[in-house]
């Protein structure tokens, strides 16, 4: 068994008001494993993301990392080992210039000198995006600031990567990029989309989420094939395979 | 710092609601007179950003606890006194209404303490005049520095001679002095220095929006003597409540300086009628307060207050504990009958 | 940040709650926030050591409350959290003032005591009216209200819009702040530096959310006034409402209630 | 020569830091036509919407709506007969009550009384969201939020339906209503987006910018067709025109 599993237990998650936004989900990853996460608006996508590093605690159920629970004592381990890249990438730009963004992790876990020197370096050199460190975050075009967003958690060299969206709002020459990097990228990653033909080239399993519950989970190209299961979850197959001549459709 | 409805009396309490009052007419009639259309969502979005600014916290090094932005200054620097005023006052209304903090009485003093004093007082008196036009590093530092300390000094010592002036505290006027403005001092630096890296940040971003406050302001003799009249009715209102032993001493003066200042919003409105309410009130006999510097002579106090202890005499200590035990008993009683009947006539409609 | 989302989360919650249908959710807003200040100005113009006359002032909020039917448990939660202000300075008036002022059998009350209660009681009284004004209400129409009773329009303006992006803003803030949490470990991130270029971000957003609500705003047809679109009527309900609360009010001002009703009942056992 | 006719003559907008935003913009739309702009991250899309209702004003050239170049005294004019969607609704959701938000505009057009309500009913009516109206903007759904916003343009009866990025955010099952209601409207609409697959879908016509110019225009089909172009101009096919990813075609 490996120690980077990923374990999602029975977890529940009611909202103070009384949203109910997970009531059963349970699903686990393994090592070096790309899981998808779809679902529609609402479904209670972002509420699980929340879960893995802690933001949120579960009301019943647990999250397990390398079969260590997810609790108030071991948080600090947990966001380490959990690289959280927000849907909107001004969420997560918070420094005066990209080399400072990337730098607030590693000076926060203690590193310093060159060492912080070479872990910032190498985070912007995996996204592309040496030549940015110097600039300020708002000054960066859409695609950019996603780079420098991934770059920030990839300098804290987690276990495994969770992202939010990542495609939201980019042109298709930055999507693709993009995809291209996830591809390349061999950690466990878990991802949230609405665009199902990223989530088609990316991740080989997909779990699909409907109010609150897990659907449906297993291989990517199976979920898609299955046209009932996806109009029930308000969700459609990705726009690359409705109508090919020549499988289906 | 929010001042509590709790702590306050209801005459000090409708004083300060009529120089707030004052304050936010005088700067709406301000702003509505400059006509600029891109301020109204920009003081409705600003005063999101300051209560979103509020929720979060940073540590203080050394220290363990941990500050937030107050912003009155920040704003004024901003969008100049009239809409930072207008802007700080309508986040502590929603404070007010939603969190209850403060609450509704209090709301004048704390209109007054945290967006008067920071920008009718501090800003034009202090800031606009100490920094010029075209400031260096260091004198920008400085008197910004200097500006949030004396805003913060200021508001907590009118939250002090408020609470005093209501009497309903018993701690004494030099202790309580002494617990808050260190306190603030230390408040202050940190609102300053907190203030001096947002507005540094803003001008390497975009300096475009800090070079619409930098002209001289023509209207600001105007609004520097609004301040000093308001300074005015607040001393006035706050020693006299300590000069006289006549206990309708104040709600005679403040009648007749808020009648003064002829804002329309003195005679309409709410102060009106608060101030109405206490004069109502006022012809039964009000109670002196225990002086409460001297807490050895309580009981010689307690026997001079004219009512509530008259009846509150050795044995009816516990008749007004039973009777509160039955008032209360009887209350519930009352609620849960008309939650009951409540459901019934609904019941059928639904 | 767990405080973000609870104070949101607050807020939303009044605001559904302000939703309800009953008669008292119906009533003019002018007529709950008159009533509500008449009440309050009553509640707080007793001396310090006044705490039996300040009960039966509960019945104004409990009849709101069941009438409005608000859940009780919640304001009664939300009351006992506020105000630490006006309690860390109650609890100072023990110390300072010891003299005896009350004797319930053998046991031997302070002034100091007393009004220390009778500020807590005061809070609770005072806070919960102004919760259950919002809770019957909603913002928007006691704004509105508060406007037809000489508030300026300008600041009504301010007021509406301040709340509607009160909600975007603080789910911005609050994920800017998550952002920043989950990055800084322990309290070490957290220092000033990183809070103030945090600002200076979230700033910079709103400045440009802003103007880009100005743009819409101006491309239907703002001129710079707001112009309303419906209102309330104050009729014999509404007038009923209040002269009846601010007659008891006024009443339960005069004649301290639980005073009279307690020495009624120990005269009888005596 | 219709009335309705929107003209963009040698647009060219420099932003106050210098960034040359447009440097040479001219096409023109017919009545009833659907035109897309697309264009990479920067490319000027926004900015050249904002040029339509005159919040920007040019450096240099002209946009005539009807014949009549936009400037600062018929700004109020331009304003009623290009309807702006935002691309973010809660930029554009601003009173307390989706009712009121929608009656905001017919107000400022002087409408009242039963006039006004058969206007924002009406309006309610066409993006199916009666039953909203008397929600607040912040208890709405992604969807929701957007069809809401394209009422509160609607109730103003526009000429021309300007829309920046619709599709942005939301679930498949959401964009496909949405697609369906932008093919029934049959308005002038000029929209952005990156979702080059609902542009396959609504618009007839495309327009190409590229660093402020315009690098293509003509009918839809054709431009997508043109790989080389797209390669240059940072986009790619649509996803539904790139061939199937299962069977490789
Ligand atoms: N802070 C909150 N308080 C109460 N309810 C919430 C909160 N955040 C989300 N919800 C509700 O929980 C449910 C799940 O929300 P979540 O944000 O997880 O959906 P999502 O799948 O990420 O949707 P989207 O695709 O639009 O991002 C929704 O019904 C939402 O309204
Ligand atoms: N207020 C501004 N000040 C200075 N430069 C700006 C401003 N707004 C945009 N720009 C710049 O103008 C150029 C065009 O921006 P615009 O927002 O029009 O692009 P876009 O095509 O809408 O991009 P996206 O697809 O990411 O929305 C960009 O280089 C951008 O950085
Ligand atoms: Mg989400
Ligand atoms: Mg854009």
């Amino acid at each position: 068994m490996s120690h980077h599993i990923l374990e999602i237990d029975h977890l529940r998650h009611v909202y103070p008001d009384g949203t109910e936004a997970l009531r059963e989900v349970s699903f686990s990853v393994c090592h070096g494993e790309s899981v998808a996460v779809i679902g529609a608006n609402g479904a209670g996508k972002s509420t699980l993301l929340a879960h893995l590093n802690g933001h949120l605690l579960p009301h019943s159920g647990e999250v397990r990392i390398g079969h260590v629970p997810v609790c108030r004592t071991n948080l600090d381990e947990a966001r380490r080992t959990v690289g959280m890249v927000f849907q909107d990438p001004d969420d997560q730009l918070f420094m005066p210039t990209v080399y400072e963004d990337v730098a607030f992790g590693p000076l926060n876990l203690g590193l310093s000198g060159p060492e912080l020197q070479n872990c910032v370096a190498g985070a912007l050199r995996r996204v592309d995006a040496e030549h940015l460190a110097g600039k300020a975050p708002y000054h960066l075009s859409a695609g950019e600031k996603r780079r420098v967003a991934i770059a920030t958690v990839l300098s804290m060299s987690p276990d495994i990567l969770v992202m939010d969206e990542p495609t939201n709002g980019l042109d298709p020459y930055a999507r693709r990029q993009l995809i291209g990097f996830l591809k390349d990228f061999h950690h466990s990653k878990i991802i949230t989309s609405h665009d199902l033909d990223m989530v088609l080239e990316v991740c080989e399993r997909t779990v699909v989420l409907s109010q609150g519950v897990v659907r449906a989970d297993g291989p990517t190209l199976e979920i898609f094939r299955d046209e009932a299961l996806l109009r029930e979850c308000r969700l459609e197959k990705p726009l690359s395979m409705q109508g090919c001549p020549v499988c289906g459709t | 710092m929010h001042m509590a409805d709790a702590l306050l009396s209801p005459t000090v309490g409708a004083a300060m609601w009529a120089v707030s009052a004052g304050g936010v007419a005088l700067c709406s009639a301000r702003l509505c007179r400059e006509r600029d259309d891109r301020l109204a969502p920009l003081m409705g979005v600003l005063g999101g950003f300051l209560f979103a600014a509020q929720m979060i916290n940073f540590s203080i090094p050394g220290t363990g606890s941990s500050g937030h932005l107050t912003g009155g200054l920040l704003l004024a620097i901003l969008l100049g006194p009239s809409a930072a005023l207008l802007t700080v006052a309508s986040v502590l209304m929603i404070q007010a209404f939603f969190f209850a903090d403060g609450g509704l009485l209090a709301l004048g003093c704390n209109i007054f303490n945290l967006g008067i004093v920071p920008a009718l007082l501090v800003y034009p008196l202090c800031y606009r005049r100490l920094i010029g036009t075209a400031p260096g590093r260091l004198r920008e530092t400085v008197v910004t520095f200097v500006s949030a300390l004396l805003a913060m000094q200021l508001g907590a010592l009118s939250v002090v001679l408020e609470t005093a002036a209501s009497g309903i505290s018993a701690l004494p006027l030099d202790k309580f002095l002494l617990l808050m403005q260190p306190i603030h001092l230390a408040i202050g630096l940190v609102e300053g220095a907190v203030t001096l890296a947002v507005v540094s940040f803003l001008r390497k971003a975009r300096p475009e929006l800090l070079a619409r406050q930098s002209g001289p302001s023509a209207t600001s003799t105007r609004l520097t003597l609004a301040g000093c009249l308001i300074c005015a009715l607040l001393i006035a209102g706050g020693l006299s409540r300590f000069a006289s032993v006549k206990p309708d001493g104040l709600e005679w003066s403040v009648a007749k300086l808020t009648g003064a200042t002829s804002l329309p919003e003195h005679r309409a409105g709410l102060p009106a009628l608060l101030t109405a309410l206490q004069h109502k009130t006022a012809r039964f006999p009000e109670y002196q307060i225990a002086p409460a510097a001297a807490p050895g002579q309580a009981p010689a106090a307690a026997s001079t207050a004219p009512q509530g202890m008259a009846v509150a005499g050795k044995g009816s200590g516990v008749a007004g504990a039973v009777g509160t035990v039955i008032t209360v008993l009887l209350v519930a009683g009352a609620a849960l009958i008309l939650r009951r009947s409540g459901r019934a006539a609904v019941a059928p409609e639904a | 940040m767990a405080s973000v989302h609870g104070a949101l989360l607050d807020l939303k919650r009044l605001d559904l709650l302000a939703r309800g249908g009953t008669s008292l959710h119906r009533l003019d807003p002018r007529a709950k926030v008159l009533a509500t200040l008449v009440f309050i100005v009553c509640v707080v113009s007793f001396g310090p050591y006044q705490l039996s006359a300040l009960i039966p002032f509960f019945i104004f909020p409990a009849c709101l409350i069941a009438a409005g039917r608000l859940p009780a448990g919640y304001l009664a939660g939300k009351v006992a959290l506020v105000a630490p202000f006006a309690v860390a300075v109650g609890i100072c008036n023990p110390f300072f003032d010891r003299g005896i002022l009350l004797h319930l059998g053998p046991l031997e009350v302070s002034g100091g005591w007393v009004s220390f209660a009778s500020i807590v009681v005061r809070t609770a009284l005072t806070v919960t009216a102004a919760l259950t004004l919002t809770a019957l209400t909603g913002f928007a129409p006691i704004c509105r209200a508060l406007v037809r009773l000489g508030m300026p329009k300008t600041f009504a303006m301010q007021l509406l819009f301040l709340y509607r992006y009160l909600f975007v803003l603080a789910e911005e803030a609050g994920r800017a702040s998550r952002a920043r949490e989950l990055r800084s470990f322990g309290r070490k991130g957290k220092g000033l530096a990183s809070y103030a270029s945090l600002l200076g971000h979230l700033l910079l957003r709103t400045w440009q959310r802003a103007e880009r609500m100005h743009m819409a705003m101006l491309a239907r047809g703002y001129t710079g006034t707001f112009l309303a679109a419906e209102c309330g009527r104050f009729g014999a309900r509404e007038l009923l409402f209040v002269l009846f609360w601010s007659a008891l009010c006024i009443i339960m001002r005069l004649y301290n209630g639980a005073e009279l009703l307690g020495s009624l009942v120990t005269g009888y056992l005596s």
